[in-house]
């Protein structure tokens, strides 16, 4: 069902865990869904220098979350915003049809995070 | 690496013996049981004999069973062939809101097709109360359909009582023994049952089996119209390979029911305490009056499909009610109408165990479940708790 | 003593390779589809796998197959789901007489639900001439449903011209390709159907598979209620090994089905023109559009199932139409749409050659059948011709 | 489907043939229904000394026909006439369910034949 690269990010995921003075903290998703993902970030110079997340959910958003802590570290917030669905499942190899819309929220919760830093930081 | 095969209620490995009985109807006695001549008869006896063989299993007649190729299929049969058969005495049918998609969904068709459908509510270890079914019946009521088993919490119903009001009440009255039949004792007569549906791949017979038992003298209306199979009542050139296979799991079921419920009993027991150390962690379904192989579970902060992709690497084969891991991707109707809140639904896992399971197997289990609900739940932004609810009723993990 | 298969029309032995195919799913990879661990993904994969030979079979996509438990399945789900999804367009659906009983019982199944269904007359070919298709279509008309071939006659029917008209029209357009997938070319895309119908052990492989082919975007009402098995269209746990052994048939039905056809024709041929040397026999359905494999007579005086057992203890297997053979005790409805006499219709017999027949088959079948005929017609009080006929329009033996 | 003893009537039928100067012909059936039969008695001093049949139809009715001229030589007429079908499907081991009511013609073709004997004889 799913391609090793997923298989590889969800059971040996990067970045997991959370940053205690986060500069920004995003949510998406709902556990009665099924679903949860939590992504912590550290901003420095509008570069994302540290990057963490936490997932209640499948297999899928796991890897998702895992993959997406990846492409962020180290980006600038524009270059960050810039990442969608479709990248994040793309490096991934591609998702069952069936989760590319419901467990596939990495980049949702990482816009989340961001509004909060820049929301903070105003 | 070990293997532990714990979801037999998914589907199990055709048994040895069985697979024996069926292969001489592949390529030699491969004939038409229509056919007069003697590849035909021959054909023809070996449904028969497999017929008796499958009554045995249930304590009926042998012409009171009506070879189907699915456990789904013969609830589809069932549920609609006696609501259409009795439509001019009325057009309500009640069943359960822990009954198979197989029931729900056709009770849905009955629906769109003019009927009325009561869906049972049901306490929270599943159970539908008698006396919740006396009180929907009406005028109108002509069939109530209640499942023997769950296949996914593994609540046994009360079969027998609910078969008591039925008959008091002259309503027919079919039960989905899909999880049942071959794995615990099952006696149309002591049930009281109309009708009951079974699958043989339940029980290590083939897929492609599966038989409805229709009370000697009820009418019923054809799923499959068409030949005269089945004294006409179900159409289509027989499976032979698959019936023969049904009769012979049917068989040793009967043969071998008390040795492999009490060895299962054991080794579940031991699973379900050796699971219940871990910190929240539920047992779900009722406690006693469960399948003896099954033992089902909802462990609080993670989710279902996750944890059987981390067994699986560890060669543990189980299976979830969670959405994520349905196709539909939709929680467990079973367990949301027992009352399990919908993310607590989400951390569900339901482990079968099968007449190969050994002791070893479940010491296997609980050396590796807990380390795999340790690493999901250290992944969870709900590890110290559900949290807070926010405004749309979802929960909002703690800082 | 030689044996001759000759009733390929009513089932057929598996093929070796296709047996070779089906067995690892019986105990090994035995796995439930649905099951999201590996033993489930590699039962998934090995259906999708099928799914892609048996369309490749009949030049559809794969996503355009349902699998089913039969060709009788496949039929009813085609009338019936059809029927029913059009329903608020119109209430009329058009049949033959040539139908299997499994279209035609259907079609009585929608007249008691309200439909109106034409049943076609045919000419004394067996051919549905699509001029008449034509002419019977009403504003009312959702759905057409023709046999591509009768395995009864061997006529093969002018489905692409049936499919020109319903197309035009707008009508959707069924055909019961059992007795011809498998056998003879068959491209849904040349045909211009919308639907098809197909049954595995028709071409070698396994009782208990069968097909429908559904056109893309179409929509239809299940028959089978239950889970997301076949994208919801058809529940039911997977017969997995069947739906294997299907594929794996369709596969080596396409690659070798040129060889066969000639060598099935020839033979037929042969026995054809052997046969037809007998006096008062004659040959049933289409002299040339007729499958390949297919020889039919009637043979006046005698009756069939007389035969069928004089064959048989000559280790000659064949089939008849006449009413003692069938066991509804009717003669064949197929012979008297195309105006063959009730009493003739009695003398019907069915030979249907496979791969494996030869031409000494042939030589010992011309050798024998002749000798039971004789013996039948000294038995016959119309072995000088029927007589006159009494009151009642039965014959009258000459004295 | 059937006994042995059907099929050793049916495919050596006793009885075979027609009796030029019968005394009484009976015919019972009808072919557009699969069975005839056709009995041929000679009789003598109320007893029937000869018997042949002539029959259109399956194993069951050959099987039924030999099986009556069987019973029937050497009885006497009344002896003849108490002949039921269920005698000639006892005498048989039994015959099909379906087989019983339209292939099992043998007893009714005999009280015709006799019938026309006595018709006859009048
Ligand atoms: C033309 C035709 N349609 C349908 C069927 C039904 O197929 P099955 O008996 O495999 O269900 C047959 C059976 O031989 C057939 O010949
Ligand atoms: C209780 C119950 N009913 C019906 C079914 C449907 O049986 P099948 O999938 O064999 O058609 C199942 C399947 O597991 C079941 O558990």
């Amino acid at each position: 069902m799913y391609t090793a690269k997923v298989m590889d990010h969800f059971t040996n995921p990067r970045n997991v865990g959370e940053i205690p003075d986060a500069d920004g903290i995003g949510t998406e998703g709902n556990p009665t869904c099924g679903d949860v993902m939590q992504i912590f970030i550290k901003v420095k110079d509008d570069r994302i220098i540290d990057v963490k997340f936490k997932t209640f959910g499948c297999g899928a958003a796991i890897a998702v979350s895992s993959m997406i802590t990846e492409l962020v570290k180290g980006k600038t917030i524009d270059e960050a915003l810039a990442i969608s669905k479709e990248t994040v499942a793309n490096e991934l190899g591609g998702l069952p049809a069936q989760k590319m819309h419901c467990s596939n929220l990495g980049a949702d919760a990482l816009k989340k995070a961001i509004e909060d830093y820049r929301s903070k930081k105003k | 690496m070990r293997k532990c095969y714990f979801d037999h209620v998914a589907t199990n490995p055709l048994d040895r013996r069985v697979f024996d009985a069926m292969t001489p109807y592949f390529m030699e006695a491969f004939g038409n049981p229509l056919s007069l001549y003697d590849l035909g008869a021959k054909a023809k006896e070996a449904i028969e004999n497999a017929r008796g063989q499958v009554a045995a299993l249930i304590n009926s007649k042998a012409s009171e069973i009506i070879f189907t190729s699915s456990g789904a299929e013969a609830n589809n049969f069932a549920l609609r062939g006696i609501a259409l058969a009795r439509q001019h005495e009325g057009k309500h049918v009640i069943v359960s809101k822990m009954e198979h998609h197989s029931i729900l969904n056709s009770a849905r068709f009955l629906e769109k097709a003019g009927f009325v459908v009561t869906f049972l509510p049901v306490d929270k270890h599943g159970i539908v109360e008698p006396e919740i079914v006396k009180k929907s019946i009406t005028k109108e009521t002509t069939l109530i359909s209640i499942t023997h088993a769950s296949s996914e919490v593994g609540t046994i119903e009360p079969i027998k009582e609910i078969g008591r009001i039925a008959k008091e009440k002259g309503i027919i009255f079919h039960t989905d023994a899909v999880a049942a039949a071959g794995n615990i004792p099952v006696d149309v007569k002591e049930l009281g049952v109309d009708l009951l549906s079974m699958a043989a791949h339940q029980f290590y017979g083939p897929k492609g089996a599966g038989a409805l038992y229709v009370r000697e003298g009820l009418r019923i209306v054809p799923l499959i119209y068409g030949g005269i199979q089945e004294n006409g009542r179900r159409a289509g050139t027989e499976n032979v390979p698959a019936i023969v296979g049904m009769g012979k799991a049917a068989e040793l079921a009967k043969d071998e029911m008390a040795a492999r419920m009490e060895q299962s009993k054991k080794l579940r027991d031991k699973l379900i305490k050796g699971v219940s150390g871990i910190e929240n962690i539920y047992l779900t379904g009722h406690p006693e009056n469960r399948l003896p192989a099954h033992a089902s579970f909802t462990v609080e902060f993670i989710e279902g499909e996750a944890m059987l992709l981390l067994l699986a690497a560890k060669g543990i084969y189980a299976a979830s009610g969670s959405a994520c891991s349905s196709k539909a991707l939709k929680a467990s109707p079973v367990l949301l109408s027992m009352g399990v809140s919908s993310n607590l639904a989400q951390g569900s896992i339901v482990f079968s165990l099968g007449k190969g399971s050994t002791e070893e197997d479940i010491d296997y289990l609980l050396a590796e479940f807990p380390q795999v609900i340790k690493r999901l739940r250290e992944m969870s932004p709900y590890a110290k708790g559900w949290g807070t609810k926010g405004e749309s009723g979802e929960c909002i993990p703690q800082k």
